[in-house]
């Protein structure tokens, strides 16, 4: 092929996001041969699978220590010195949540992000202004499709009789339309009856 | 490689936590020219677009309808914000997330218009857009692994392993594609041919900036 | 000397020189296609001339860019001289404003509501690929090196001897987004003679005097970037004697060739980059590179 | 940069002198002309020479006012009178430096 | 105990998967969508969280709402298309 | 008790590989399968599976930070769907509103219609359901919470009979999650304006996110009622 | 003691299978069809989230994987009543 048909067939939008696939996908593959290991000093550590929930603490897998509202949970962010009351959150848990943590072992997920607990912390302190963007994002994504629905896609201002009467301009119109519509229709039915039986 | 090789003396940083905007006179600059680009769009009004009709003398005018007009003049003042935004933070996650709302907001600027030629770009676009949050996340999330660390200013100080090169390879194809560049250029380009002037100018200029900006970080990254 | 008089009396040689240089450019051109050609003064008696017509604003525009993008496209232009001939600032800077150059090569296309400045747009964005070469030259000058700073690059130059002999692939990269910006270049879709003037056409009086202006100082300080950053520490006679002979092979080149259509120009120019790029990145570690 | 800056200006005010001069002498139609000019050859030789050689900032200036002033003859003229003057003048220079 | 519990969760997801994977009719693959979640809500139990267990199994009939609910409406929409013959095969 | 080990436990350091290539391989097969098919619907399917795999690259890490990296990333994968679906909506409509003749068929029909369907479960679960799910869901709070409580609301929504967009509706929670927004922006300011009163941030921050996840997430329940409508 | 890279290796297992349906499984070329295979992936990829006790994380991608193939659902049926061709 010459380089300029190739060329010409990139300039058509529809192709573009089977390209940067196919790119993508060649690069990830790639990853499989790139040498990959997990370097263990990291932020914000976890203890090992089910080790909490073993021990039998009550608000595993997120118990990282700390006294409500006395002492700071243990919490090993990047800048320690940029958060003033680091800890006091993961440390923290409401009423609510200190009486359902006395009467079972099994609710932790829920004990301890209500609100509060390890995640709340990097979430919405140590690293809020990311949560900041993601949910910038979920709102726009939101106003983009609430204004083409309500302004566009579900407007039955210019549903019912607008609609119907395009649709009987498109069949009326066209004689040849309508022919082959019965024409189709039979082959149609038979078709149908052969797939049901 | 620290900042100062790169975009000038450090003249201060904002630390939100975790996340620590830092400006250098590069930053800066691109920071600076955002903002006023923004603020020039949220004064101005859309230009009539004017074209020669088919088969008869007359010309057709493509305008921006009222209520167009206010859900495009946001979504373009938040994107100018955003990209404003990315040019300054110091941290690989912020950036990706930064990038990723830039891009749902491009598509959204045009999103309004009636042009199906338009809105068959903009879908394309929004494809990329998507697949990107692959390589963008997963890029960040590799040289996390990798390094133990996000933030910029310490990333900088480390020697690349191949594997922090391999996450700074998928962010690479992940920022073309969410910019537009390159053998992408299509959708991004076909997105243009709307009325709307102060609007589109900022999708061509937030994925600008970005890509000048992606570079310092790769730089940053991998030196 | 005086900050503020050492900038004006760069941005008025940059103005002068580039003025006179692209007065050149289209000499060249028209001898080597066997016309008289315009003298080399005109295009800067162009540019004045501008100035002192009639301006005139049409209905269709969307004001505050239509009139501020030229305003913008000066200063940033003048930017760029302070940040190059001036204060021999960051590369990166440069590289900033070339992306504001093509912002504003955008809009002045799109704000006049024209159908011509609309393409011209259009092409501006596809354009955007034209970024990437740049950026490759840029970040190889920057691990041979190892700084971004324009003063120390030149120091790193009068030490090891001019970077073209080292990285020549990087060079041509670099020339290339000189030829792109030339006028009547292959590459030159956004201002391909199919959309009138481009993103200009529906700039008239003072405002298309403002676009003359700033664009003999694009000239000027590509070329001055270009001569700096890859021929080592030159003095005023070599930077002439550089910009006359990149104007004049530019200007041959620019005779010879048809403009490409937009794709085609910008995956040309891609893939001339991306060659470019692999070579350099090859030269450097089988070590031709030291 | 000052100096260059009036050495800029003064060649493109001897540009633009010598195409509005031409343009009153030369109405006509364009024609390469092959005659050689005497008087504009001389000025054209004194002109490269005193913008060259002078080591003076005024004279250099007026120098390349009047050497501008040949080269920026309409089209078709000046063209050997800036040659010559250009030849002359830069052979001056290389013998005035190697000498000295 | 927990090993016995852990395959048959396991197993339950196996067939979930394949059935939802290879059966042909739409309704059935609900079915097996079900058993699959089961599997799930069952693994989610052995490993000791009883309120994301819970939440699964509060979330399981809702996705088999909407899933039933599109299959109905889409065979609804195909079947007007056929009998009006819009579509020809 | 040791809570937080100083360094990842080697459970996580050899899972690490597998989850990796896992996402590698689930992304490769993801991003081939867009680039075989032609379909556009299709392919905004599959771009689910792009996501899926990155979940997986994010997760392998397996630290507290990727947990929370992870949890937004779901949410705004979810916005971006729903956006370029309305993206794909609309732009069909135009092509058939442009060209109605060729393009409209005889069933065929711009907006949703209804369709008869008589279930039990619609009649009596949902407000039960609906209405533990939100409780969850302010229980929770935050991210987690908010998509709970929005998956309740989305549920209680489908299950309703009226028909017709609730323009007004959609006005007042729109307003609803900005005043949220504004709440949450407000929190993140606070705790580094004044760290003493870190509690109160952290329950403004909390149930601003909750509200506005929420309100949007059960934004979608109320465009969706049109389309699953009975008669 | 459960074994969690049992159920680790089988949350990967079963999004790879997931994933090859969703692309290359039977009759997928119904939009539906591929719809309900990318559930297999994703109850794939909540195992494996369990098994790095991503609690919260799981709690997240069950409510959103409910609500996306609502969305997806809604498109496919809208474009299917227009009788569009994409």
């Amino acid at each position: 092929m010459r380089i300029g048909v190739l060329w010409n067939k990139l300039a058509d939008p529809k192709n573009i996001p089977r390209l940067f696939a196919f790119s993508l996908g060649i690069i990830l593959i790639i990853g499989l041969i790139v040498p990959m290991a997990l370097n263990p000093d990291q932020l914000y550590v976890r203890p090992a699978p089910q080790e909490q929930i073993d021990e039998g603490l009550a608000i595993a897998p997120y118990d990282r220590g700390g006294e409500v509202l006395s002492q700071p949970g243990i919490i090993n962010p990047q800048y320690p010195d940029n958060a003033a009351s680091l800890g006091m959150i993961t440390g923290y848990m409401s009423p609510l949540a200190q009486w359902i943590s006395s009467i079972s072992p099994y609710f932790g997920t829920s004990i301890y992000s209500s609100p509060g607990g390890l995640v709340d912390e990097i979430l919405y302190y140590t690293r809020g202004f990311d949560t900041i963007l993601e949910s910038s994002i979920l709102m726009m994504s939101f106003i983009i499709a609430s204004w083409l629905s309500v302004n566009y896609t579900m407007n039955r201002k210019n549903d019912e009789s607008e609609i119907r009467e395009d649709v009987k301009k498109a069949i009326s119109d066209s004689t040849k339309v309508a022919r082959e519509v019965k024409a189709n229709d039979a082959k149609a039915r038979a078709k149908q009856l052969r797939r049901d039986n | 490689m620290d900042f100062v090789t790169l975009g000038g003396n450090l003249l201060g940083t904002i630390p939100l936590g975790d996340i620590v905007l830092y400006l250098t006179p590069f930053n800066l600059f691109l920071f600076a020219v955002l903002l006023g680009f923004t603020l020039l769009i949220a004064l101005s009004k859309p230009e009539t677009q004017i074209e020669a009709t088919m088969h008869t003398l007359n010309n057709t005018e493509v305008k921006v309808g009222p209520k167009e007009f206010k859900q495009r003049r946001f979504l373009s003042i938040i994107c100018g914000l955003a990209s404003a935004g990315a040019m300054i933070t110091g941290d690989l996650f912020n950036f990706t997330l930064f990038m990723a709302l830039v891009g749902i907001l491009n598509i959204g600027i045009v999103s309004a218009v009636k042009q199906t030629s338009v809105l068959n770009s903009a879908f394309n676009y929004g494809l990329i857009a998507m697949m990107c949050s692959l390589p963008l996340f997963g890029g960040a999330s590799i040289i996390l692994a990798a390094t133990g660390t996000l933030s910029l200013a310490v990333l900088s100080q480390m020697p690349a392993s191949p594997m922090v090169v391999f996450g700074a390879v998928l962010m690479l194809i992940g920022i073309l594609g969410e910019s537009g560049v390159a053998p992408f250029f299509a959708s991004k380009a076909e997105m243009f041919r709307t009325a709307g002037s102060p609007f589109i100018v900022i999708i061509h200029l937030s994925s600008l900036f970005i890509i000048v900006r992606a570079v310092e970080i790769l730089l940053l990254v991998l030196w | 000397m005086n900050l503020m008089a050492d900038i004006l009396i760069n941005v008025i040689i940059a103005f002068l020189a580039g003025s006179l240089l692209l007065g050149l450019h289209r000499k060249v051109m028209a001898r080597v296609q066997k016309r008289p050609g315009p003298p080399i003064v005109q295009h800067l008696i162009h540019s004045l001339k501008f100035f002192f017509k009639e301006t005139a604003i049409p209905k269709t525009v969307s004001k505050v860019f239509y009139i501020g993008i030229v305003f913008i496209l000066a200063l940033v232009w003048i930017v760029g001289v302070i940040a190059g001939p001036v204060a021999h600032d960051s590369l990166l800077i440069l590289f900033g404003v070339y992306a504001v150059y093509k912002i504003v090569e955008h809009n002045s296309g799109s704000s006049s509501g024209s159908p011509y400045g609309k393409l011209s747009c259009v092409r501006a964005v596809l354009s955007a690929a034209t970024e990437l070469p740049l950026f490759a030259a840029i970040v190889f000058v920057y691990l041979i090196t190892g700084t971004m700073n324009i003063g120390e690059i030149i120091a790193y130059q009068s030490a090891h001897g001019p970077l073209v002999f080292t990285i020549p692939l990087a060079a041509l990269m670099f020339f290339m987004l000189i030829i792109t910006k030339s006028p009547y270049s292959p590459f030159a879709i956004t201002k391909d003679k199919a959309l009138i003037s481009g993103f200009e056409t529906e700039h008239f009086g003072f405002l298309r005097g403002f676009m003359l202006f700033s664009e003999s100082i694009a000239w000027y300080v590509m070329l001055w970037v270009f001569l700096t950053i890859f021929f080592g520490p030159l003095n005023a006679v070599g930077y002439l004697i550089g910009m006359i002979v990149i104007s004049f092979v530019t200007g041959f080149i620019n005779a010879t060739t048809p403009i490409l259509s937009p794709n085609h120009s910008v995956m040309t120019q891609i893939t001339i980059g991306a060659i470019c790029f692999f070579g350099t990145v090859l030269m450097i570690f089988t070590g031709v590179v030291a | 940069m000052l100096d260059y800056m009036i050495y800029l200006l003064t060649f493109a005010a001897g540009l633009i002198l010598g195409l509005v001069y031409s343009y009153k002498q030369h109405g006509e139609p364009f024609v390469a002309n092959t005659e050689f000019n005497m008087p504009f050859a001389a000025v054209s030789i004194l002109g490269w020479c005193l913008a060259f050689d002078s080591g003076n900032v005024i004279l250099s200036a007026i120098g390349f006012l009047m050497g501008g002033f040949v080269m920026g003859e309409r089209p078709g003229y000046g063209r050997k009178e800036t040659a010559v003057g250009l030849i002359i003048a830069i052979v001056l220079y290389f013998l005035l430096r190697w000498t000295v | 105990m927990e090993f016995f519990v852990s395959i048959i969760a396991i197993a339950l997801m196996v067939i979930g998967a394949f059935g939802i994977i290879f059966l042909k009719r739409p309704l059935d693959k609900i079915i097996m969508f079900t058993i699959l979640d089961a599997g799930f809500v069952l693994a989610v139990v052995l490993f000791k969280y009883l309120d994301v267990a819970m939440f699964a199994a509060l979330v399981d009939p809702l996705s088999t709402l909407v899933f039933i609910l599109a299959v109905v409406k889409v065979n609804d929409i195909r079947k007007n298309k056929l009998e009006s013959g819009d579509i020809n095969d | 008790m040791v809570f937080i080990p100083p360094y990842v436990p080697d459970a996580f350091l050899s899972m690490y590989l597998p989850a990796i290539y896992a996402g590698l391989i689930v992304g490769f097969i993801g991003t081939m399968a867009i680039a075989l098919k032609r379909e556009e619907i299709h392919i905004l399917i599959l771009t689910d599976i792009v996501g899926l795999a990155m979940i997986f690259v994010v997760s392998a890490v397996g630290t507290d930070l990727a947990e929370a990296l992870i949890l937004p990333g779901l949410v705004v994968e979810l916005a971006e769907t729903l956006a370029i679906s309305e993206i794909l909506l609309t732009r069909e409509m135009r092509k058939i509103e442009q060209n109605p003749r060729r393009n409209l068929q005889k069933t065929s029909s711009m907006f949703p219609q209804p369709f008869a369907l008589n279930m039990e479960i619609l009649n009596t679960a949902p407000n039960f359901i609906a209405l533990v799910l939100i409780g969850y869901g302010i229980f929770l709070t935050g991210f987690t919470g908010g998509a709970v409580a929005g998956g309740g609301i989305v549920f209680y929504a489908l299950s309703k009979k009226a028909r017709g967009l609730p323009v007004l509706m959609l006005d007042g929670i729109a307003g609803v999650s900005g005043i949220a927004w504004c709440l949450w922006i407000l929190g993140f300011l606070l705790f580094f304006v004044a760290p003493q009163y870190w509690l109160l941030s952290l329950f403004l921050a909390a149930c601003g996110l909750l509200l506005k996840v929420a309100s949007k997430v059960g934004l979608i329940g109320l465009l969706m009622r049109e389309d699953f409508d009975k008669e | 003691m459960i074994s969690v890279p049992l159920f680790f290796y089988f949350g990967i297992f079963l999004a790879i299978v997931g994933s090859l349906a969703t692309a290359w499984g039977p009759g997928v070329n119904d939009p539906i069809v591929r719809t309900f295979n990318t559930e297999v992936a994703s109850i794939g990829v909540c195992l494996v989230l369990l098994c790095y006790n991503h609690v919260l994380a799981l709690l997240t991608l069950l409510a959103t994987t409910v609500v996306i193939s609502l969305i997806l659902f809604r498109a496919i049926i809208r474009l299917e009543e227009m009788g569009a061709d994409v």
